[in-house]
């Protein structure tokens, strides 16, 4: 049993950090103010080997750190990178080829149909994000019983209708309908299983961060804002919600990486559903609880926690 | 015990529910992409009454008591909860003009209840004092006849718009020193600040106000030198039912659209419920004349958080579909989240609740 | 709209405010200890007539303020009471005679089978409390797809072997199987939704005192127990909870009144449901909050919150 | 970082799932009903090392660790928890006197771990001193070589069956005098209450003792005068990892009889994991001498609580099969609600957490 993290996790911590305080801190205000992620936040996650995070099978424990720590600087950009890899392990695990950048739809009624030795998916609506930055589409659909993932180009979607979501908004949602349009079907159960795992490893590591990014600035602001000639901080029942607050972002990213730790694809699915339940638990309380701490100052987009509070609520959502 | 609706709510409710289905909530997704005032839904609303529910007919108001103020507000809420917090501060002040108010203050009663001024606005809060009103730094200096008035208001609901601003500042160094005044928006002095970039309500208009050495008559004085902190206190007993009112407005109309969506709600009506049945009785005993600060706060305290609770198991159980705003709850889980701070924080309820209790032993 | 009790139902309180006083606040500790009520109150709430609160139809609101004030000092006697009151209500609504003591077994598996013109029921398990006080059993079924209720004289359940439930440990428990034996069917659809009416407001109306009992006994030991120089309810946290207890007794309550003053029998019961709802909801926080407040002494049987805390959870798996 | 059990691990975890299966939980409602202490039960986990699993070999202690230590706790506590507290307060004890003892005191050990004596006993509450240890009255006086020890303590676990007492008391009257000594319990002038009637934990023994000028030699001072709140403090840190890993056994035990009943249960599990995480973390703070106060604190705040909610979410939804003992959680559910209470509150942990999170801003 070994509590810290490694060199190299430590190094892609430290590079991530870095990174977050010249670029992402700055960009994901105003990326959430424009509703989409910026272009040059994605060449920078290339240029920094964080879309390749699950190239070659990738390595889940070091994917969590790298997720948990942009998404405490900005949840839509982990997202991103997250949904992406999550895609880029099943392609992988199936043996295909990947070379796209992806994301992951979500559909409603989803059917699919064979039709003239092609397969025809249909969906009475769908919701996807970050479309305007990946070009090609990665779902998990059963056919004739089995599981397996499709995998389709962007343009399947066809006309679509962009929308602003709840929160991580800079997530660019956009909405539509599927008619009948043709997928390319591969991979087993275990391919699937690899990629739910990814995708819920993504959700907890989002979550988790968003967790503690709340965490700190309501822990943050009660020590410095006074009301009734004391900080907030100084109040009993302030203290117990900073308590409760650095316990539940703790346990977020504890159970994490105990998820993404572990050895066996059985178990770590298992596991990191665990781990997306007390992640998002905690994203909701620390951000609702950081939030009340601001007072009327926490419903404004002067201060971060305002998008924090709809991030966890969108994840909530998406788990 | 009787908790049934009469006449007089059934009829304050169906006015309020046609204005719903005709202007309030037909214009609301647009007015909130847009950031705009509902200058159209308040005329409305005043042409029906709506703007002074509990207020005298001889001041133009409906008079049709507390509860039925309290069921207007909740359709208006569920149609749009940034028409119903505008129309809450409204009622609000003509209330307490109506309550404490000199014969200059009672004539401007009819001006609010008409839709002449489209809204009043309530100016406690300042950038320091939230929570804590007594550590307000506004200040009203005597110069012969008249006040002149200087500080900073923040979170000024309407401010941009208000006929009339209802302000509290110090007048003198005393302990007891907070009075409240009525003053003209348009006077020189007064700097109305750029409205807050609000996570929800958007169609609500919430500025920060600057008085720099504003001079008001001396019949701008509410009541007596020294008697605001009393004005502003019985105030807010009244404005925290609006503001339970429109929470649980926020969720009927969250549990509404769960209902299209197929969801089980059995767990979050029962809440809800509670919330309406709190309010009414706060609502009662205020029209019962019964006093009623800790009925106030404990249907505020309850309606705000369950509303939040409800909106937000509304998006984890409607899943992604949640996200889109054709959905709807997602605007109004931004739109709640609010009324668990204003009007007094669940903390500041929870604190007057346990002081009563307490005292009670 | 009023919020008054009327003059009749304050003579109501008051009256077994002074039984309570007087007899029942002693028996329930007693009972308690033994696990089971004891003879002289029941003899005692049929003096009082509260064993007929659902006679010639009864009153809904009379009953919940009689359940809810028994309960306050013994829930126990306040189930029943209400479960009595229940099968009662039950019976006369379907038109047939009383002049029993009632009371309501939980049967898990429970079937009904025709045989040579009798009806016979069969349950893998059941539970029944009070069924030493009780001589009738009422429960509802469903034969041929039709709703009504059975009746069966208590001797049906055979050899039972009695336990001490979790809490309302005075209702002595006994369980048992049910093999094939003979019940009277009879009522409709509206003599169910009678019953079930009554069955549940009892929950609610129990739930509630015990919501009140508990915000009363842990604010009281709040404003006493003296820890760090000053009492526990002079910490703002403690303050915090002694508004939450007082909120959640209150809308108990007042949830509970309104269900049962609502005219129109469907819509009672939707609103009964949600008053027990409620009232389990405060029970629960109620009762939990105050042990907490009492430290170690509410754990032990010293104080009367050990007792309240047990009564809301059985509370809970009754409802 | 690595979450894996090793083979040390493993075979603690065997040794006492040995013992659960063939002595603990067979007996565990008897000794329930009869509110019976498990003499062979604890006489079996000595045998088995388990009553000094974090204690030296040299004094008969297992040396296995505090991971080892929370594992076995764990599995015990699935099987009966008033066996599992009875094993942690002895654990404790002989910890503290491992880590604080003198020649006097390390020879106590053996018969901690053999099973000579039953169990130890940590007297540090007294009936107006729960949370708040430093308000203790309990005093020792020098006299001579002996110190006189007077003073009334609540709640002592295994009082009536201990071999030793470590008692905290003010030596003098000085801010700081407050100083631990390991007391002889048969000694004159020590009256053992009666049991306490506890909601549960019957197995477990907990008294109330009294000290009438009971002379002990002055070799019973452990560390130094005025050493005790210190000692206490860091006595209790490992003592939470303890009763952490009792709650999380009665939580796995209680999702265990879920499962058997065909429950849902995803949500409670969820938050289990959570809990062992953190007191996996705190175990392996300690064991690898990192300082581990508030993880501590934070693994027994969230095993309790979550073990409190899992018992009484698994009693609403079965339903009232629920209360029937033989279905097993009622008496899980009466077992578990002290752990939120002994070895310091649930309010105690959140203030040395926050504590420690603002300091470190």
């Amino acid at each position: 049993m070994d509590f810290a993290l490694t060199e190299d996790q430590k190094m892609l911590r430290d590079m991530i950090q870095r990174f977050s305080e010249a670029q992402l801190q700055a960009s994901a205000v105003a990326d959430d103010k424009l509703g989409r992620l910026n272009a040059s936040t994605v060449v920078k996650l290339r240029e920094l080997g964080l879309l390749g995070l699950a190239d070659d099978g990738g390595d889940l424990g070091f994917a969590a750190v790298a997720l948990y720590e942009l998404a405490r600087h900005d949840a839509a950009t982990a997202l991103f990178v997250g949904q992406h890899c999550a895609a880029s392990a099943g392609i992988a695990a199936a043996g295909t080829d990947a070379g796209a950048t992806f994301t992951v739809p979500v559909f409603e009624d989803l059917t699919l149909e064979k039709e003239a030795g092609e397969i025809l998916a249909s969906a009475s609506t769908f919701v996807v994000p970050f479309l305007d930055h990946a070009n090609a589409l990665v779902f998990p659909v059963r056919l004739s019983g089995r599981a397996a993932l499709a995998r389709a180009s962007s343009h399947v979607l066809g006309e679509t209708q962009p929308f602003r979501g709840l929160g991580v908004c800079a997530a660019a949602f956009e909405k539509g309908r599927l008619g009948g349009e043709v997928v390319e079907i591969f991979g087993d159960d275990e391919a699937v299983l690899v990629f739910e795992t990814w995708r819920i490893l993504t959700v907890a590591a989002v979550a988790a961060g968003v967790a503690r990014a709340s965490q700190e600035a309501g822990t943050l602001y009660a020590s410095e804002r006074v009301q009734f000639g004391k900080a907030l901080s100084e109040f009993q029942a302030t203290q117990f919600k900073i308590a409760n607050m650095a316990l539940r972002a703790d346990a977020a990213w504890l159970v994490l990486m105990r998820a993404a730790n572990r050895t066996g694809l059985n178990d770590n699915n298992r596991m990191v559903k665990t781990a997306s339940m007390v992640a998002i638990t905690s994203a909701l309380y620390c951000s609702d609880e950081a939030l009340q701490l601001h007072g009327g100052y926490g419903y404004t987009s002067e201060y971060a926690i305002e998008r924090y509070y709809r991030d966890a609520r969108a994840l909530s959502a998406l788990a | 015990m009787n908790f049934e609706l009469n006449s007089t709510h059934f009829d304050t409710r169906q006015r309020a529910q046609e204005l719903a289905g005709s202007i309030i909530r037909p214009g609301a997704r647009q007015r909130e992409a847009n950031h705009e005032f509902p200058l159209d839904a308040l005329a409305a609303l005043a042409k029906s009454g709506l703007m002074g529910v509990n207020v005298k007919p001889e001041y133009g108001g409906l008079g049709a008591g507390v509860v039925a103020y309290s069921e207007a507000v909740q359709v208006v809420a569920a149609a749009d909860p940034a028409v119903a917090v505008t129309m809450c501060v409204n009622n609000m002040v003509a209330e307490v003009l109506q309550e404490f108010g000199g014969p200059t203050h009672l004539e401007m009663i009819p001006k609010m209840t008409s839709g002449e001024w489209s809204s009043g606005s309530f100016c406690l809060s300042e950038p320091g004092s939230g929570s804590d009103a007594a550590a307000m730094q506004a200040r009203a200096e005597r110069r012969g006849d008249t006040f002149v008035l200087s500080g900073s208001k923040a979170w000024i609901t309407s401010g941009e718009y208000a006929g009339v601003f209802l302000v509290w500042a110090r007048v003198g160094d005393a302990k007891n020193s907070i009075s409240a005044f009525v003053v003209d928006p348009t006077l020189p002095g007064i700097t109305i600040g750029k409205p807050e970039e609000k996570m929800g309500q958007h169609a609500s208009n919430t500025v920060a106000l600057a008085f720099d050495e504003v001079v008001i008559p001396d019949t701008a004085l509410l009541a007596d030198v020294g008697d605001g902190f009393r004005v502003a206190m019985m105030a807010l007993d009244g404005g925290r039912i609006g503001i339970a009112s429109q929470a649980i407005g926020i969720a009927d109309e969250a549990l509404r659209l769960a209902d299209l969506a197929g969801l089980v709600t059995d767990d979050l009506v029962a809440e809800v419920e509670a919330a309406r049945t709190l309010v009414w009785r706060a609502a009662w005993m205020k029209e019962s004349k019964i006093p009623f600060t800790v009925e106030a706060s404990m249907a505020k305290l309850h309606a705000s958080e369950t509303a939040c609770n409800v909106c937000e198991a509304v998006v984890a159980r409607a899943g992604a579909r949640a996200l889109d705003p054709d959905f709807g709850v997602e605007k109004l889980l931004r739109d709640a989240r609010v009324t668990r701070i204003y009007e007094g924080t669940s903390e500041i309820q929870r604190i007057v609740i346990s002081r009563d209790v307490l005292r009670r032993l």
